[in-house]
């Protein structure tokens, strides 16, 4: 049995991403390097061969994707229960603690200007957002970051992959250029993971 | 009847004293195929005398063990052995056709029985192979959150445009430059040369560049101290609006901080 | 986009199986012998490739699964629960109702001299049988036949799959060898899910 077919297989397999190490628990043979070369194998093999899945990394687990490209198609059927929109309160203050964090609910209230108690629950329950560890100040606050389910919602690998404050406008601008060509930007979930190595 | 079980050993041992769990066969059938193929019988030529026997010790073994229901059905094929027994006994008529042996439909009704054996054997056979192969979704891989999780309609455009319009942070308070020791007398300087160059200065002008609170302070004593002497005038339009300085009209006075004041201030 | 490529991202996205009818769903341009053309050419390229796993076709629905080969490996992970094994009395009672449908619960219980109540209850609740229709007799009594999920659970395309009476091992076979056939099928089952086209 090849390496790569056991990291295929089990990649198919999983319901959600997998780390080179779990994935290396399929067989005794496999170590995390032997994992990362057969992923990287499969890549090219499912790109030459114009597969319509590829396996995307997402935080530090690997998980096999459709490619965004066809989302449209998928869109089409029932049974891919659609997504809650976020609402814009929650949107922003997700976006505060995506540059600013760790930060408190405090923080956050300054920059929003009201309060953020009601939005911070339904995050930390969506698992966007996560407590990451407290402050010093009085009370000893909590300090709030993202999540890996929030890294995976948008095709990171890490935070620092999101365009620092200053890129924004830039970033934004080609953004827009690429979901004119593609039509609609609303129907394509991850946009960002085709680029992804 | 439960429908999940591990599958069925194989039968007991059969001897010249068997000993035979009831409840291990599906039903009467099960067991005489059982008794038949067992003892290598040919099921064309049961010795019917010597199956009854056996299955009849069998039941009375296990009746005490058994639900009632079951039973019932075991001791009906009892009784259909111990007819036929009696009906072979009987003078056999002229022609020994099979059609009129007293047997045939029992027979039938046991080739019938093994034949969907065999089929059992078939679908346990798929089961296990179809139990080989597994679909998306098989590995759960990471701990299950704890509620659903949530999938979003939010693209990462749109997340970075409601993050463009976040305001820059403030400078963290671990970057600030040490703040620097100021005095009245440096704040009361600056406040009469700015006030030489325009009459109306903001009061936070003369402490927001430096951002601590010490010269804050002291703004706020020279600003007091030029206002007793009446080199200015305090102004506010409103509470918590800004503060304004306005020149007044003890100005003429260049380097004066001597005279006792007489009160804290005029206004505000 | 190719044909074979929506054909096969829509398969790969499910995790059901899918009629040929649902999947050309995905786009207009699709029918359902389009989506059979690309998915017997999909077959083609996984087994030439030697993906880790290949389409099956499971009663009328279509469904991407991991080969046999690779369960050793992946049953090391904590999995979903899976479908358990049937006990022998549903066995039975599915192996009468797969060759004789459609039937009615006395000609059941005539054939196996037990009484079939409960365990056409559990059938029906499972949803391997069905009722499919009433018979002229007294009560018009129930009749069954079995399902879709029937299908799935045996991995089995359609009844037909099933051996003709004349294919099953000899009737009047010894006894020890049918049992041996039994052990065996635990460790090396007969090949009927692999050869499913």
């Amino acid at each position: 049995m090849k390496a790569e077919q056991v990291v295929e297989a089990t990649l198919f397999a999983s319901q959600t991403s997998l780390t080179a190490a779990e994935i290396a628990r399929a067989d005794e043979d496999l170590d995390e390097d032997a994992v990362r070369t057969a992923i990287q194998s499969l890549r090219e093999a499912y790109e030459e061969a114009e597969r319509a899945f590829q396996i995307y990394q997402l935080g530090d687990g690997y998980q096999i994707l459709t490619r965004p490209e066809f989302a449209p198609y998928l869109e089409r059927f029932d049974s891919v229960p659609r997504a809650p929109h976020l609402s814009p309160a929650a949107l922003e203050t997700l976006a505060i603690i995506a540059y600013r964090q760790p930060i408190g609910r405090i923080e956050i209230e300054e920059v929003r200007g009201v309060s953020a108690t009601s939005v911070l629950r339904t995050l930390v329950d969506w698992e966007l957002i996560r407590v990451v560890a407290r402050g010093d100040g009085l009370g000893r606050p909590l300090l709030y970051g993202v999540t890996q389910n929030f890294l995976e919602h948008f095709g990171l690998k890490d935070v620092s992959d999101l365009p620092g404050p200053d890129e924004l406008p830039v970033v934004l601008g080609d953004l827009q250029a690429t979901v004119e060509d593609v039509q609609e930007a609303d129907t394509d979930p991850v946009p960002a993971a085709e680029d992804l190595p | 009847m439960s429908a999940i079980a591990p599958p069925r050993e194989a039968a007991d041992t059969i001897g010249e004293s068997f000993q035979i769990q009831l409840e291990r066969f599906e039903g009467p059938l099960d067991l005489l195929l059982h008794l038949i193929r067992s003892q290598d019988i040919d099921i064309f030529d049961i010795p019917i005398a010597r199956i009854t026997e056996q299955f009849v010790s069998a039941l009375s073994d296990s009746l005490e063990v058994i639900a009632i229901e079951r039973a019932g059905e075991f001791v009906e094929m009892a009784a259909t052995l111990v007819r036929i027994k009696a009906q072979l006994l009987l003078p056999r008529p002229e022609q020994p056709e099979w059609e009129m042996d007293p047997r045939a439909e029992l027979v039938r009704r046991l080739l019938e029985y093994e034949h969907f054996q065999d089929v059992v054997h078939v679908l346990q056979g798929a089961e296990a192979q179809r139990g080989r192969h597994f679909g998306k979704g098989f590995i759960r891989g990471r701990p299950p959150p704890l509620l659903e999780p949530v999938r979003l309609e939010l693209g990462l455009e749109e997340f970075l445009k409601v993050a463009a319009r976040i305001p820059e942070p403030m400078p963290p308070a671990a970057v600030r430059p040490p703040s620097l020791t100021v005095t009245v007398d440096e704040k009361v300087s600056l406040l009469r040369r700015l006030l030489d160059k325009t009459a109306r200065v903001p009061f936070d002008r003369l402490f927001r560049p430096w951002g601590t609170r010490g010269h804050a302070v002291a703004a706020l004593l020279a600003a007091l101290e030029l206002a007793r002497q009446q080199v200015l005038r305090i102004e506010q339009v409103r509470p918590f609006s800004s503060i304004w300085l306005l020149r007044g009209r003890g100005r003429a006075k260049r380097n004066g901080t001597g005279r006792p004041a007489a009160k804290a201030s005029d206004e505000s």
